[in-house]
């Protein structure tokens, strides 16, 4: 169930939804005392350190720890051999247990091979040094295109494709061939008056959260253990490593410490199977660190992307056809996440003839985890270039182009499913209305504008809150999604919106594994929506009990009660004349009505709702160089209902600055080696604040029908359209259209050479 | 889907997207490791991970996607 | 591994040459400790220089300045005298890494850290600036440009302690500019680098010049051609065209992550004609 | 193992602590002493998480060995609040939810007190520079200088 099915007040008057209260857990994180992964630890505790491949492909013909072993201080030392098989022939399980740990190969740069535990980080750091690893070196791959060459070495073995017929009887390095789509994409093409066809490629970008991964283990030999970690799910935590470790989910407590950042990239598992493995190996807890290093080589960036497009369009922009093929490599066992990307790919716009194929690829690199709207920026890329280029060519307006095209009430996806009502057409009328598209781009040389949409899915998913209405008629509220971006705030505004009282008498805490039921990780956009709609059902459901509280109290029938701005009142004159009951006066009495009063909602929460935005960029391109300035930025979306608007604007500017330097600088660098070259924030450039304007912001508020407020997840689609929007900047500015991701200045700058040519 | 020779639309009774995707794995047995590990389903538009006593109407659009993840 | 802090030179020098492992002089530590935690070097003993008299000091000298090994580049900003007589040479110091790493990093240690990609070494280069060298035989002054011998190494012995840099008095009618290309705005190293000195007589045509560029080499190049081509000229078209030729022609750099052989050779000469543009403004008066 | 012995002073605080003579001021302010607010993002100066000042300079602290801070005075985060007023930047990083995640905040907040201090009217471009150093992955910097250039000018007034 969504909720309770009454749908959203239109023009419902909010208290304390869309103000801006300081967040509750501010105090904390402006002086130092909020506590971190890293700022954790346990009586007795160990450091543990990870040994990695040096190798990109290499097959263990030995490790011999027993140096390490004797080294005094050292308590543990750990390989694959002290994570058994345990998988029952699960694939997805089995991929994460050898990604934990190297078994009889190693298949990236980075991937772990042994851990050590030990009384200091240096002594941890010397027994590393210690293991004899002996290797035979394989051949590798870390491209995408070079991995589907029929003469590439088979990562990981390779596999039999699955998705195509006939399949094929020689084993590759592509998992999976998927397809969607619809109509008739060849009659399409001949209808059209114009047709674009662009190859393009992008490399794999990290989602650069600022805090190492970090988490403290204790685990006893009866199975029972606790853990502090920084992590988007700790549920997640607590159930892959229960069976990667063999152990019962009720005896491991996984506590959620504040985390600095994740942006999907902590959706997956590390170092915490292994340093509850060290701990139980050394009957001691166990506190790891990832170094920085440690996060770009053996974390989980994006997958790398080699894709072609072809669409084509009547002379008024109407577009007849779209053709997309899309291969992505994400590491060494698929799950490039290329299926959501080919869903994606198309999902912005009212196409008659559209198909989309993608490719699941194994590359010698590490595997690839989520990173806000995963595959939408890299797929959406080649469309709104493609888009863009055909308005250009037929000379119209890149919004009313666009608006031609949007996807609205009615329109069957390219993915498949018809859209109920979204808010991509009013983004893009909106765009005409901004100071932004109102001026024109400031005078200078080589400037230019550029405009790009975006479309996300959105998730809900399980979703426990748990609510206490406390002796003084203050609320505390438990929800269990790590709070990554002030969500505490927005479930507290929530909470007193819906029993009518200030923001301040809400006290809201994310609760361990151990003391609330099950929640699905911080991903998908989904906390403010599904943890939000939990956290309101759990208001009404201590509301109800609240009035037959009060109704106890006087006397008189339970649905003689109403509820109103934090009071239970008679529900009219003939139920009685009572003054009405303040939560507190309810709750000072509650052990002679019936003892505590709680309020507690679980569900599974669907009908999150589609997302969509549009952005605007200026920028200017040194000619000289090749080295691109964005000048002004502006990004329009809608957000159903924002909740607490300092932080959705907050989500528009830090996507959108992510997108942007996804756009310019940051890729991963691989050497012939197949090692990592830059492997550290000098040398893979997330954007600083000099590189960067104001970001201007455009809340749209188009209810969501599926959340009692109305809310939809806003987190993840500003990251969406940057790519597409600086590249038709650029276009704009110089007249070349990069195919290539990052458009760094050498390669801006040898398009550019190229066009004076 | 290849698992099912190839064919990409059914046509299945069923009140509940658990009724209908048991159905759809009688018809095609092939089918059954895939529903059984994860599928999205979009109902009229609207998708659900979970939910699976959702009742359908007479005529529901019904789509089968993969698992879906966010960031 | 031993730390150190002598109040004294020689007690330094003392340390280094005693010390049979290998041993490191730490001024800022913004190399160094970087090249320890990666674990790309051990040391045995680290001499911090710090707490050495003068060592932290920016001192007049026979009409240019003496800058103290230890001075972190932050503090040469305000030195006001310094900054109006070599702002390309403070100009340079003050694009190394962030606020925070030039409240450690020293030019010194720029310099000695050997990287082809320093910034501060192609402004001093060009501002002719000389280190003072102090060692068990005692003190010698010596050129910048014949510091560097190669990446990440120099011309120093083991027991040898750069004291201090040594910028000239400048002429009258002169400027010096620095500019490096990096891919963002701040934080990066540079993808290659120009520094220009250049004089002018009294009706603005180039007497002198030196141009100097970065990390297109192993080692800081002086291109006396770049020099020539200006040199006797009003700095027209015609000559920045020329100067950007000659310097592109020296260039010998490599490929790597940070840039290609095509793309730095290309924008040294940008880089070199637009450093001359600004040393010539500020020769002509311009702040 | 010989460990060096550090007599310093930390938020106005008299300190003393032993440590690895390789080991960084940060690592001793964490792992010694407890003062957590000091941030690891990356180790090598390219974050500034770890922001802290050094007789009122502003460094990294995980480019500095714990055994320099002999005899220096050592500020961080911890020593920003005086009592229970905030100090006019905390105040306004919660004010305009400068902050989303947190983790890069008091990197920021010590760094734009150093700025201040040196410059108390900065522009925006004199601020966008100044916190060049200081990575924030969620906020797009929008608000943080924002935030900075609210506090200055409270700090003018004051």
């Amino acid at each position: 169930m969504a909720h309770d099915g009454k749908p959203v007040a239109a023009g419902r008057k909010f208290d304390s939804v869309g103000t801006r209260p300081l967040r509750p857990d501010g105090i904390d994180k402006v002086t130092g005392r909020a506590r971190y992964g890293a700022d954790m630890n346990m009586p007795g505790q160990l450091i543990g350190k990870v040994l990695r491949s040096p190798h990109a492909h290499a097959l263990i013909k030995s490790i011999d720890t027993s140096a390490a072993e004797k080294l005094p201080g050292v308590r543990a030392v750990i390989t694959a051999r002290d994570l058994p098989d345990l998988t029952g022939g699960d694939q997805g399980q089995m991929d994460t247990l050898v990604n934990t740990m190297a078994r009889e190969r190693t298949l990236y740069d980075g991937h772990a091979v042994a851990a050590v535990a030990a009384s200091s980080a240096s002594i941890a750091q010397a027994a590393l040094k210690l293991i004899e690893v002996v290797y035979e070196v394989l051949p590798h791959v870390t491209d995408v295109d070079e991995a589907m060459k029929p003469d590439a070495p088979l990562v990981n073995g390779g596999v039999i494709t699955n998705g195509v017929t006939p399949k094929p009887t020689k084993k590759s390095n592509v998992l999976i061939r998927h397809e969607f789509g619809h109509g008739n994409i060849a009659k399409g093409f001949a209808d059209a008056d114009i047709v674009v066809e662009r190859s393009f490629k992008t490399e794999a970008t990290h989602q650069g959260y600022i805090e190492p991964h970090a988490c403290v283990a204790n685990l006893g030999a009866d199975g029972t253990g606790d853990m502090w970690v920084c992590t988007q799910g700790h549920y997640n935590v607590r159930a892959v490593c229960a069976a990667m470790l063999g152990l019962e989910q009720s005896k491991l407590r996984i506590t959620a410490s504040e985390i600095g950042g994740g942006f999907g990239g902590k959706t997956m598992l590390f170092i915490e199977p292994l340093a509850f493995a060290l701990s139980r190996k050394a009957n001691r807890p166990v506190k790891m660190v990832m170094s920085r290093e440690e996060v770009f080589r053996a974390t989980g960036p994006t997958a790398s992307s080699s894709m072609w497009m072809k669409v084509g369009a009547k002379k008024d922009g109407r577009v007849t056809a779209a053709h997309a093929v899309i291969k992505f490599q994400g590491g060494p066992f698929g799950g490039s996440l290329v299926d959501m990307g080919a869903m994606a790919c198309f999902a912005c716009y009212d196409l008659p003839n559209v198909k989309t194929e993608g490719y699941d690829v194994f590359c010698n690199r590490p595997r690839a985890a989520a990173y806000r709207a995963p595959s939408a920026p890299i797929v959406t890329f080649a469309t709104e270039s493609v888009m863009q280029e055909i308005a250009d060519k037929l000379g119209l307006d890149p919004v009313d182009m666009r608006l031609k095209n949007a996807a609205k009430e009615g329109t069957k996806s390219s993915y498949g499913p018809t859209y109920g009502p979204i808010g991509l057409k009013a983004t893009l009328e909106a765009v005409k209305e901004t100071p932004h598209w109102k001026t024109p781009v400031a005078p200078g040389k080589h400037r230019g504008r550029g405009v790009a949409c975006g479309f996300w899915f959105n998730f809900g998913g399980n979703t426990s809150v748990s609510m206490a209405i406390n002796a003084d008629g203050t609320v505390a509220l438990a929800y269990g999604n790590p709070d990554i971006g002030g969500s505490r705030a927005s479930m507290s505004l929530m909470a007193a919106e819906e029993l009518g009282i200030p923001y301040e008498k809400v006290r809201c805490i994310v609760a361990d594994t151990a003391s609330l039921g099950y929640n699905d990780t911080t991903d998908g956009s989904r906390v403010t929506f599904a943890a939000g709609l939990s956290t309101i059902n759990a208001a009404r459901n201590a509301i109800k009990v609240m009035c037959a509280r009060a109704a106890k109290t006087w006397g008189i029938s339970e649905d003689a009660v109403t509820w109103e701005k934090g009071h239970a009142k008679p529900a009219g004159a003939n139920a009685g004349k009572f003054e009405p009951l303040s939560m507190a006066q309810i709750a000072a009495t509650a052990q002679n009505t019936g003892g505590p009063i709680a309020g507690h909602f679980e569900t599974f929460a669907d009908s999150a709702g589609v997302s969509f935005g549009t952005h605007i960029a200026d920028v200017e391109v040194d000619e000289e160089t090749g080295k691109v300035t964005v000048l002004r930025y502006t990004v329009l979306q809608d957000a159903g209902k924002a909740i607490h608007p300092s932080y959705v604007e907050g989500q528009y500017q830090g996507g959108a600055a992510q997108g942007i330097g996804w756009a310019l600088n940051e890729e991963y660098i691989y050497g012939k080696d197949g090692r990592l070259q830059n492997a550290g924030f000098l040398d893979y450039r997330i954007p600083v604040a000099s590189d960067l304007p104001m970001i201007e912001t455009v809340i749209l508020e188009i209810p969501n029908p599926g959340h009692p407020y109305g809310v939809r997840g806003v987190g993840e689609t500003p990251i969406v359209p940057p790519l597409g929007a600086i590249a038709n900047a650029i276009a704009a500015a110089t007249g070349v259209r990069m195919g290539d991701i990052p458009m760094s200045p050498p390669k801006l700058l040898k398009a550019l050479e190229g066009r004076a040519r | 889907m290849s698992q099912a020779g190839g064919e990409t639309e059914f046509v299945v009774e069923a009140a509940t997207i658990q009724e209908m995707l048991t159905r759809l794995g009688d018809a095609h047995p092939a089918l059954r490791p895939l529903l059984a590990k994860s599928v999205s389903v979009v109902v009229d538009g609207q998708l659900y991970r979970g939910a699976w006593q959702k009742p359908l109407r007479e005529g529901a659009e019904i789509y089968l996607l993969p698992p879906m993840q966010g960031g | 591994m031993r730390f150190e802090a002598p109040a004294t030179v020689e007690a330094a020098i003392k340390l280094l040459g005693g010390e049979p492992g290998l041993a490191k002089v730490l001024a800022g530590g913004s190399d160094l400790i970087v090249q320890m935690k990666s674990g790309r070097i051990e040391p045995a003993l680290v001499v911090d220089i710090k707490r050495i008299a003068g060592m932290t000091a920016i001192n007049a000298e026979a009409g240019g300045f003496r800058i103290g090994a230890g001075v972190p580049c932050f503090a040469l900003e305000s030195h006001k005298e310094l900054k109006a007589a070599w702002p390309g040479v403070v100009e340079a110091a003050r694009l190394i890494g962030s606020t925070q790493v030039q409240g450690r990093a020293t030019i010194v240690g720029n310099l000695c850290n050997g990287s082809p990609a320093a910034d501060s070494v192609p402004a001093l280069v060009a501002a002719s600036a000389t280190v003072r060298i102090v060692g068990a035989k005692g003190s010698r002054e010596v050129a910048v440009l014949d510091i560097p011998t190669g990446p990440g190494k120099t011309a120093l012995a083991k027991d040898d302690i750069v004291e201090s840099v040594f910028l000239p008095a400048r002429p009258s009618r002169s400027g010096d500019a620095y500019l490096r290309f990096i891919p963002r705005t701040e934080m990066d190293i540079a993808v290659v680098s120009a520094g220009v000195f250049l004089t002018l007589d009294a009706g603005g045509t180039i007497t002198a010049a030196r141009v100097a560029l970065g990390a297109v080499a192993p080692t800081v190049l002086l291109v006396e051609a770049a020099a020539k081509a200006i040199i006797g000229s009003k700095l027209d078209a015609k000559a920045l065209d020329a100067l950007a030729a000659a310097a592109s022609a020296a260039c010998k750099p490599i490929d790597d992550k940070r840039g290609t052989v095509e793309y730095r050779t290309k924008v040294a000469g940008v880089l070199a004609r637009r450093a001359a543009e600004t040393a010539y403004a500020r020769a002509k008066g311009a702040k | 193992m010989s460990h060096v012995h550090v007599t310093t002073t930390i938020n106005g605080d008299p300190t003393e602590f032993l440590c690895e003579a390789d080991e960084t001021l940060l690592d001793a302010l964490r792992d010694r002493l407890n003062l957590t607010g000091t941030k690891e993002g990356c180790g090598s100066g390219d974050c500034g998480a770890c922001s802290v000042t050094i007789d009122g300079r502003l460094v990294c602290s995980c480019l500095t060995l714990a055994a320099e801070a002999q005899g220096r005075s050592i500020g961080t985060i911890e020593g920003m609040a005086k009592g229970d007023k905030l100090h006019p930047l905390q105040q306004k990083f919660l004010d305009h939810a400068a902050l989303q995640c947190g983790v890069c905040t008091p990197g920021f907040l010590v760094a734009a007190d150093a700025l201040l201090k040196h410059n108390p009217d900065p522009t925006e471009t004199e601020i966008r520079y100044w916190l060049a150093g200081n990575l924030c992955r969620c906020t797009g910097y929008d608000k943080i200088v924002k935030a900075v250039t609210e506090a200055a000018a409270d700090l003018r007034r004051a």
